[in-house]
Parts: C-alpha cells; structure tokens; sequence
C-alpha cells in the first residue's frame, strides 16, 4: 500500500490565463489525514457553535462556515501565515486555521476576556495580525480595497508576501471590489480577490443578485480561475498556483471564484429553507461534502479504515468540548477594560459614559 | 386593535402603495425574503416584483437608483437593512437627495424615502450598532423622523411616503416585536402624523425629558419610578428630528425649569447636545439646574453583554441622573 | 447641386454587438447648417464664459466643454427630450441643448435670480425638469446611479423614454457605476451609460486611471459601443442606434463611449498645460475639431460658402453677447428668497441663520 | 519664518516621510500635478512615484486601501481632494479606521491619516461646501484636528502622521494662501502640537470665543474690533476637535463667564452644540448669561456671492452677537 497518491479533482476554470494548472495533486496519507482533522474540527466547531447559540450563550449575529471548509484548509495548506488574509464575518474558521486555538474562539462569540478580541468584537469580529489574519468584518465588500491595501503594504515592504481579500458571492457586486481592482491592477498589487460563492447572498440566489455570476470572471481585464471549493486538494493546488501567480514579476492580482455551499442558514436567525429545497441542501451534503469525499478518498486509498476515521471525530468532539468548557470558565472583561483599546497605546484624557457625572478621567 | 411595530409599518407600507401606484419598494431582501427583519412580509406576493424589489447588496448604487427614480416622478421606498450600511450612500443621501432642490432653484425634486432599523440592536458589536440621526439631521433638504410605538410607526412613515421631500425614517430593530395598541384614528388609512411635531407621552412639572425612538419607552418607565420618589417627569417624544419641535420643548421647560435629553447615540455633537445648545439659546432663565445629556458612552459597542449594557443608557441610568438633577426641587 | 449626401466618419466599435450601425450616414444640408451653428454658439457660449471668469464675473468652479460639443449636438439630434438626461458638473452645453437659453446660463454664472438655478446652483448645478434634464451634479460617479434610476423610472411608466446617463473617463473608475449597471442588467433598463473619455480626469491621463481605458468595454457583460465623440455625425448615428437599442424587448443598458477632447484645462484654475503638451492640444484642433471638420464638410458638398459660415459665426457672437448682456442686467436673488427651495413647496418652521437671533420663524 | 499654510503642510509630510519611510502619500492628483491644491508640490519629484501615488477617482476604494495598508504597517496620508468627497469613503474611516482597534480587542490598528479641505471654500455651492468636523469628531477611535495657522498645520500633521490612531485633518482651502510666521522652535523637524490641546489665540476676560480653522481669524479680527469697544475677548483655537480640550474650556470660561461658539458648518448637531451642551454640564453655575452658536446657515450653500455671505459667519456677525452678549457686562 503506497502512501502516495495522485487524485484528479474537477478542473479549474481559467479566465484569460493560458497556465491554469491540470486536474490532478500528489497528496500524501499524512496530508490528506491532517486536511480530514482539520474539516472535521471547523465542522464540529460550528456545530457546536449553532448549540451555543440555541442555548443563548451566544448572542447577536452568528454566521457558520460548515459546508465551505475545505477552502481554509485547502488555501491554508498552500500559502503561508506571511501571506496577509482578510475575509467577512464568517470567520470562525478563517481565526482558527491562522493559528488561533478553539477555545478563544468560543470565548470570544461567549463574551469572554479570553476571546481573541478580548469580547468586545464577537462573532464578526476575530483577528490575529501576528499571523497576518485581519479579520472579520462586518461590512459586506469593505474588506475587499482592505486587503488591496494589505497587498500594497506587501510589495511596498517588498517582503515576498501576497494579501488574500475574501468576499462573498452577495458581496462581489459591491463597487468597491472593482475600485479595488482597478488599482491592483494598475498598481501591480500581488492580491488575490477570493470570492466564496456559497450560491446565497442572505436569501438571494446569484442569478438574482449578479448579472454575471461567473464571479472568477469578474475582474474583467484582471485574469481569474474557477475552484471546486468543496474538494480541498483542488484548492490547495488552487493556492498554489495563485500564490506563485501574484508574486510573478513586479506583482499582479487575480480573482478567484471557489464554488461552495453553506448548510446553515445565511445567520442563526435565518433557518435558510425559505429561498432554497432541503433537497438541495441535501444533496450537496450526500454528492459534494467536503469531509465525506475525503473520508471516502482516504478509505479508497487504504489509508484508514472507517473506524479510525470514526476514532479522530470522536477525538475532536472531546477537543471541541473541552473548548467550550475552558471558554465557559472564562471571566467578562472587567469593567474598566471597557474603555481600553479605544485608541492604540493611550486613553483619552476624558471618556464620557452615559452622563457626565458618570465618566472617566485619566 | 393591539399590533406590533413591525406590523404598523407593514400595513402603513402596503395602504400608500395601493393608495399611490408611484410608490414602490425596494432594498435587501425585502421581496422574496419578506425582509431581514420581516418588515416587508406578504408586500411582494401583493404587490408583486414590479413594486416590491430585491437588490443586489450595493447600497450606494441602489440608494442612487432610488433617488433617480424619484426624480423621474416616483417615490421610492428605499430600505436600508440597518442604517449603518448606509454609510456606503451617504453622499447618494446628503448630495443627491438632500441638496438637489435647492442646488435647482427649486426645479428638481426627490420625493424618496429611506428607512430601516438605526441605533444598538442586541450584541452586534461596533459597526453594526450607530445612531445616524444627528448626522442625517445635520442636513438642510432633508426630514429625520424616528417613531416610538405603532401610532408613530404609521402614522410618520404614511406622511413620509406622502412628503414631496427626502425623509430618513430611523426605525429601531428592538422594538418591532413590541406591541402596542393602537385607537381607530390611527388606524385609519388616512392617519398622519405632522412632520416636526413632537408628542408629550407624558405629562409632568419637575422635569423635562427629551428623546425619541426606543428611549421614549426607557423614559416612560424611569418616570414611573421617579414618580414613586416624588418626582414629575414630562416625556416628549421628538417624532422628528428635523426639523424638530421647539416650541413643544420651550414650553415643557418654561413648565419644568429642567431639561435632560436621552438618546442612544454617541455624546459627542449629538441630538442631546444640539438640544441642550438650543434650550440654552431661547429659554436659559427658565433653568433651575444645568440642562445635560444622557447617551450612549463613548466606546465603539462592545459585543460582551455586560459591556454593552454599560454603553447604552438603562432605566435606572435615568432614574440615576434624574433623582440627581431633582434635588431639592 | 443636391442637398443630401451621404458621409463616412469612422467606424463605430462594438463589444458584444453584432449588429452595429455601418460608419456611413445621409444627412441634408439644413441639418449640417443646424449642427454647424449649434455647435459654435457652444463653443462661443464657453469662450465667453471663459472671458467672464477671468473678469472675476463668475465664481467658484467653472468647467468647460469646448472640443466636445459634437457630443451633445449629435445626441441631441437623435433622442428626445422626454428621454432623461444627466451628467456631471460639466453642463453648460447639454443645458442649452435641451432648450434653456444661453441668457438663462451665464444668468447662473452670475449668481442671478434669472439663472437657471436662481443662482443657487452655479456652473455644476444645471437643471430643466420639464425637458427631463437632471444636472449637473457635482460629486464624481454619482450621477450615474441616479441615471439608471431615472431609466427605472422610465420602464416603471412604461412611457417608452430611455435614460442617459453622462459621466467621464475619470468618473468611469467609480464603483456606484458598476453596481448601476449590475442593476440595470439585473432589471432590463433602458438605459445609456455614456462614458464623454475625454483623455483626462483633471490630470490623470486615461492610462493612468484606468487599467481598462476601453471604456465601452467597461460594462463587461453589458455590450458597448465606441464612437467618433469628435464627428456630430457619427453621435448622432450612434444615438439613433443606441435610442433603438435601449428599447428593444422589455428594455436593455448599454455602455458608450464617446472619444474626445476638452481643449480648456479640468476647470478654469487649471492651465491644462502641465500633464499634457501644447502640441498635443493643438494637433487636435487642427486635425479633428468637431467644428472645423463640419465647416469643411458644408463646403466640400458646396452647401455653403466660407463667408456664409463666417456670417453665421457673427451672428452667434452677437447673440452671446445679447445673451451676457442680458445676463448682467439681472439681479442677484433678494435675501429673503435664500431660504425657498430648501423643501418643496413648504417652509420649514424654522431656519437657524449664523445666530439664532436672526434666525427666521415662518 | 514666513510662509504660507500650504508651504507648512508641505513641509511638514516632506520631513515625515524623510523621517520614516513607511510614511506615503496618496489621493486624486497629489503626484504628478502636485496636487489640486498644490499641498503636495514637488514631494512626487522629491520622492518618487512608489511614495507619492495619484489614485483613480475611487475614494471608497482608495481609502480603503489605505486603511488596509495601514493595517500591513505602513502610515499612509491619504488626501481627499476635499472633505466633502469623503462621504463616499466614511464607512471605510468610520468602520474600518475607527473602530478595529476596538473590535478586535486591540490588536489590529490603522495609524493613517486622512487628510484635505473641509468646509466652505469660495462659490463652490452645496455639493462641495460642507464642514465634516462634527460627524468624525462623533466616532470614538478616530482623532480629528483642525489646524488654523502654520504652526498650527505644521505641528498637527507631523503629530497626526506619528500618531498611531487614525486622524482625520480637517484644512481650509481659503487657508492655503495666508502667510503667518513661523518661530525657530515651530520651524524644527521635531516640532510636534499635542493633540488634544487648545491654544490660547488671544487673552480676554469677558467672553470666551471657542472656535477652529478659518474662523479662529475671524474672531481675532472680531476681537479686535471688540476690544474697541472695551470688550474683552478671548479666543480659543481648539485645533483639536477630538478629543477637545476641556480644561482650556472650563478655565476659561470660569474667567470670563461667557461663551460663545463659532463654526462654519451646520448648526443643528454641531461643534457648537458640542460645546454648549458640555459647557452647561460642566460650568453653568458661571454663565452671565446663556451660551450661545454662530454657525453656518441651516441652509444648502448657494452660489450667488451676496446668498453665499449670509449663510457664512462674516466677522462683523461675531462682532453684533458678542456686543449684544455683552450687554450690562
Ligand atoms: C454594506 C452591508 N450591507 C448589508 C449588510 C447585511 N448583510 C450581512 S451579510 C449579507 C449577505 C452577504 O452575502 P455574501 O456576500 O454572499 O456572503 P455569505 O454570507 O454568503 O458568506 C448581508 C446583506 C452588511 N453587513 N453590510
Ligand atoms: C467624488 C469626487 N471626487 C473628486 C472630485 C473632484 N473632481 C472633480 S472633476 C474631477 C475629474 C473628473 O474627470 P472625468 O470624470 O474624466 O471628467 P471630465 O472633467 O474630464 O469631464 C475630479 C477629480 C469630485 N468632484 N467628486
Ligand atoms: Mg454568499
Ligand atoms: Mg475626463
């Protein structure tokens, strides 16, 4: 039994690239296990996440990314924590997969002071710039002329870094992607625009939100490639190639489209079966799941027998709860932090609360 | 009849359209979603997607679609799903709908709603969580109106959707599933409510309050405490922020010698503080104590609840600063 | 001598059209002597205004459209004036050409009641709603979402009119552009997106500006065409095309561009000599001046003599002349009208002035 | 030294950027023509096209590049060619800017500076007269400074640009062309004003004037007229709207137990107001007699020279309100 195999994945789209790369990756027994873990774990991340939130521990907006893991994964296999990544409010995983441990992630959407962003940013809101993870934004399309701006710092700093701007399918049609745009291109930028099209912005279907819903093609004079984003060894050799592709000469952007599927509802507050059948639903889950098409890749291959796979669920299930249970023990910030972060390094002089008589002197 | 907000500005949104086939609909989600946050529901199967229309999520675009339309002789009803996204229009709002009639010598009109939910909703964090009505009410050639309960709801938006002028229509997510009852006038399909009139929720002689939005009810609830103690709180209710009713205002402090405005808002250059600044200019003798301001603090909203909770003024805030400014009335 | 002929001008580009007009158009004299005369009382009309700012008469902001009068006069020709229109801030002509008179103009110039604006509005702030023409607006970009808007409103009335929708090379960059024009696919609006490429966005030279300088390309999945912008006969062709186009069926945008070139620099504070060269300027006058060629097509078909041409030239002269004169004479709106037309048809109760004593109560 | 403010901003970015080169220069026409104003003449030849960048006419976009920028460690000075073409970009400097460093819990932030004309400039009519120092100057997370004279432009922007906050610099296009002195120790590469500090323009011990840009000459001229009239006037030059100085405020006021406010923007929600509400909360007890706001007219600013002047603060307005202020003083 060999621990290497080669696997033909659903070809790439290219638009105005006459190098797309073929249909096929080397992958290794090892890999290909770890990119099981990984899915598994963001998957069980958000299913416990949705519990949470039935359970009123977490509040407000919760977007869940289950259904789209294999594109964190398979762009994180690819390309390095140097590389700058900016993404939307769907962002559990995207903190996760830079670095970040489960159980500050749940503090986070719990309130807690052990939350990445120290509770006061919540489930939209999670960064990690020592690995160049810039959030988690709440504003559809503002993350993407950000992460044009990332790209800039990279060749302006001429650190070899490339920024990876993710967006949405809703969001693509934002106009600031294509002022964003415009200046990469003109600018020679290394900047890749990622849109994850998971078919819904909210409750609108593409057809109905984007004339041209070919969204890899959505750059227009700016070149593009299409990904099966729910096969993960399609985009980590995706990733590859865009990462090479935005570092060549003095840099250049591109825009990618990852086609997906979200199994939950646009937010915990949307059930999502009003503008979609369950049957598509269920159909992705039974023909195109990420995790099941790796679990049956890796079974195929004799690497694993069903059991062990069973064994590591079963494995991150114990992990994921001992997060929950680590960031339930969690304190809130006091008081007095309240005011802190406000401006970098200094409080202001005077910071006025709900009366005058009630604010803060420093 | 007893309805919830949400249900008075649906039905005041179906009466004008089918009172006015110029008036239509449109925004995120609002047709085949029934809106983000249900305002909209059964407008499109009535109405149809000629009349009621979903957008694509590009806010300047679409504002700027609706206020061309609105030139062009319709009149828009242009949803925001929350007023914080429509920093994205801002220019469409001010520049094209607020300053055209008079940059036109009167020529060019824009008869164009936008509405949605403003202020803090519940744990949505920083950027989700502005008050935008001293800013839209900064603006000459625009209308800022912001109801409380059903009667408002109705009866604001129907006369907003009638205005011949761009009106802001400041909505508040947390109390579209309140319910209130509502009296056969203004139930009526012909019920308005005067833009630029204020409403005394409240009668009272030891002080005055001045808030609008979901800060009317906290008001009312601090007056029924602070009653208990004594104190006789007057409520009003803005209704409209701009233009905004002075005399309603001069009056109740020339009765209550004081004055504390309540709001959600961030402090700095607030409608709290434009209220203060114009007490202070026409009725500053009638003061036995400094006017001040109740608002929300100055801190981006924190998501963690009990952070959030110190950013937005509660009852017993009121009550607090209330009890303070009354003593030895 | 017969008078008609039949004239070539160069060939129109399409994108993503296959039926584009051929570059040949027949036109009689009367209208050849129309356009002649049209297009210098524009020019006039802004030599004159150039004379008037230098004076210190007129203030602020001043654009000027002299070297693109062809545009305005050939798609004058064409549609109707129940067909919408606006453009930027550059607006004197298209003012004009939908039936304001050139006393009305330089009236607004001079900040009279007789303005066409009530001198409220000034050079950038034009407007005459009952021939459906919507600015001159000042901010870059905007106007185009409200031309797309005032299509909606075409098609919503099913009164058959289209909308035009004027912006320039600069403003063409502008993201509310693309999100207008995703909508206008979106909802089928009859409406032209009309790119005047003038070469320059204040300083910045096309290539600079844009990565994509095809700016009737830019609709990208929208078809587009290119026109002579410098030849009145190959506008006017263009419109009579593009009127058709926009129509058809339930209603369809376009993208156009419109080559030209503003001999003036952005705006009168501009010399407009220091990012491109005298020559450059003066080849265009000479080769392809929209009023040259016209006057030497009229005696090339001899439908005119030199003198007779030079006559019709005298005479607009003297009709601008009346027109200032006329101008001059009126009188700066009175005080108490400075707070009209801040609502429609009502006095707010009450408007604060500097101070709130001598504020206004009504 | 003599020059003008132009010459001050300009050399104050030029030694910034000598000084750190993460330090650049972007906006419409800053490079090649110098800029529209000519505030960035000759830097683009001094340091080349990598630092100093003409943008597309895309401020959402480029504005939010350079947040994004700022976020990647580089301190970008971002011009809007002027303030009021930042409405198309304020979600990007109010939501992105201003408020990340909160939301994530201080890790991520944007030292930028955003920075061009604001307020009316001469005849440029509504669409480009309006005064932004209110709305930023609401937003916690965002500093915004207003510089009146060279020292003033020459010490703010080299604080702002080393900031490691977002600020937003607020110019004055009719600014540009005064020539003030300049001493030795304001002249130096190391000359910094602290932001959040106001000066004293002018001592004077019967009303106080607070006021920012343009107008603080305005009421130097005033008070000098006053003065003539044996009223004593002192001027407070904010040049920092946020956070402002309120101790130079209070102490003032205590002195001279009048105030009066002076902006060229809209009233309603203004930096008057600001100041008035504040005042009432924090000195009324010393008032002789009620605060008050000259402002802007509450009206779309027109065109015509003799309209325009009525809708602006004139130095002879300043001049009738305090006189009539000062009345029995
Ligand atoms: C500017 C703006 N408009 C509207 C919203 C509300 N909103 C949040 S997410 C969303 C849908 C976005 O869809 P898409 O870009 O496809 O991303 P997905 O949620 O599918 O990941 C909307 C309308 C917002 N946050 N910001
Ligand atoms: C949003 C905005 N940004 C900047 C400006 C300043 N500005 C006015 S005109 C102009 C150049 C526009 O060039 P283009 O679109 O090519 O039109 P043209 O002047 O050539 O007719 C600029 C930058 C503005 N008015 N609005
Ligand atoms: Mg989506
Ligand atoms: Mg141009």
């Amino acid at each position: 039994m060999s621990t290497t195999a080669v696997i033909e994945f659903t070809p790439f789209k290219g638009y105005k690239l006459d190098d797309i790369p073929d249909n096929k990756i080397e992958v290794t027994k090892d890999e290909c296990m770890k990119y099981f873990r990984e899915m598994s774990l963001y998957r069980r991340f958000e299913i416990m996440a949705d519990t949470l939130y039935k359970q009123r521990l977490i509040r407000g907006f919760c977007h869940l990314y289950d259904g789209q893991e294999a594109i964190i994964t398979g762009m994180d296999a690819a390309v390095e924590h140097s590389d700058s990544l900016i993404t939307s409010y769907r962002c559990h995983a995207h903190q996760i997969s830079r670095g970040d441990t489960p159980a500050n992630v749940y503090a986070e959407l719990l309130g807690r002071q052990t939350g990445c962003s120290k509770g006061k940013g919540g489930s939209m809101h999670m960064y990690r710039s020592k690995s160049n993870f810039f959030g988690g934004n709440g504003i559809v399309g503002a993350q993407v002329p950000l992460g044009a701006g990332l790209g800039f710092s990279h060749k302006y700093k001429e650190d070899g870094g490339i920024a990876i701007s993710m967006y949405g399918d809703g969001a693509a049609n934002q106009g600031q992607v294509f002022e964003a745009a415009n200046m990469a291109a003109l600018w020679k930028l290394p900047v890749a625009f990622v849109c994850e099209n998971n078919q819904y912005g909210m409750g609108t279907s593409v057809e109905r939100h984007a004339f041209n819903s070919d969204f890899y093609t959505r750059g227009h004079y700016i070149p593009g490639i299409w990904i099966d984003g729910m096969d993960v060894l399609a985009v980590k050799k995706g990733f590859e190639y865009i990462k090479k592709y935005c570092n060549e000469g003095e840099g250049r952007p591109i825009f990618v489209e990852c086609q997906t599927y979200r199994y939950h509802g646009h937010s915990m507050s949307d059930p999502g079966i009003s503008y979609r059948t369950r049957e598509e639903v269920q159909s992705v889950r039974k023909g195109r799941d990420c995790i099941e098409n790796m679990r049956n890749l890796i079974i195929d291959q004799e690497w694993a027998e069903p059991d062990e796979l069973k064994a590591i669920e079963k494995e991150i299930r114990k992990e994921i709860d001992a997060a929950v249970k680590e960031a339930k023990a969690a304190t809130e910030l006091s008081g007095d932090k309240l005011t802190e972060d406000i401006y970098k390094g200094e409080y202001p002089p005077f910071i006025r609360m709900i009366d005058e008589k009630t604010s803060i002197q420093y | 009849t007893e309805m919830t907000v949400r249900e008075a500005l649906n039905s005041a949104i179906e009466e004008e359209m089918k009172r006015d086939d110029k008036v239509f609909l449109m925004g995120e989600e609002v047709a085949q979603y029934d809106g983000a946050y249900k305002v909209s529901k059964g407008l499109w199967a009535k109405f149809g997607g000629d009349r009621v229309i979903d957008t694509p999520i590009t806010e300047m675009g679409f504002a700027g679609l609706a206020v061309g339309a609105a030139m062009g002789g319709l009149r828009p009803i242009c949803e925001f799903m929350t007023w914080n996204f429509s920093m994205q229009a801002i220019d469409q709002v001010v520049n094209s709908a607020g300053k055209t009639l008079y940059m036109s010598g009167g020529d060019v009109s824009a008869p164009v709603v936008f509405r949605g939910p403003n202020g803090p909703a519940a744990a949505v964090a920083a950027q989700h969580s502005q008050c935008y009505a001293a800013w839209y009410s900064s603006i000459p050639g625009l209308k800022v109106v912001s109801p409380y309960d059903c009667e408002d709801a109705r009866g604001l938006l129907k006369a907003s959707i009638r205005d011949d002028n761009p009106v802001c229509f400041l909505e508040n997510e947390l109390l579209y599933g309140s319910s209130f009852s509502v009296d056969d006038a203004a139930m009526s399909p012909d019920f308005l409510v005067d833009i630029g009139k204020a409403k005394i929720m409240r009668e009272g002689t030891d002080i005055t309050i001045v808030t609008f939005s979901k800060m009317v009810g906290f008001a009312v609830e601090a007056a029924d405490i602070l009653a208990q103690k004594g104190i006789s709180v007057e409520v009003i209710n803005l209704r409209s922020i701009r233009p905004y009713d002075r005399d309603a205002i001069i009056k109740s402090v020339i009765k209550t010698n004081r004055l504390v405005t309540l709001e959600e808002g961030f402090p700095q250059c607030g409608i709290g503080a434009e209220i203060c600044a114009f007490a202070c200019e026409t009725v500053f003798d009638y003061f036995d104590c400094p006017p001040e301001r109740i608002t929300g603090a100055d801190v981006p909203m924190p998501y963690a609840q009990g952070l959030e909770e110190k950013c937005i003024p509660q009852v017993n805030d009121i009550v607090r600063v209330i009890s303070r400014m009354c003593i030895g009335k």
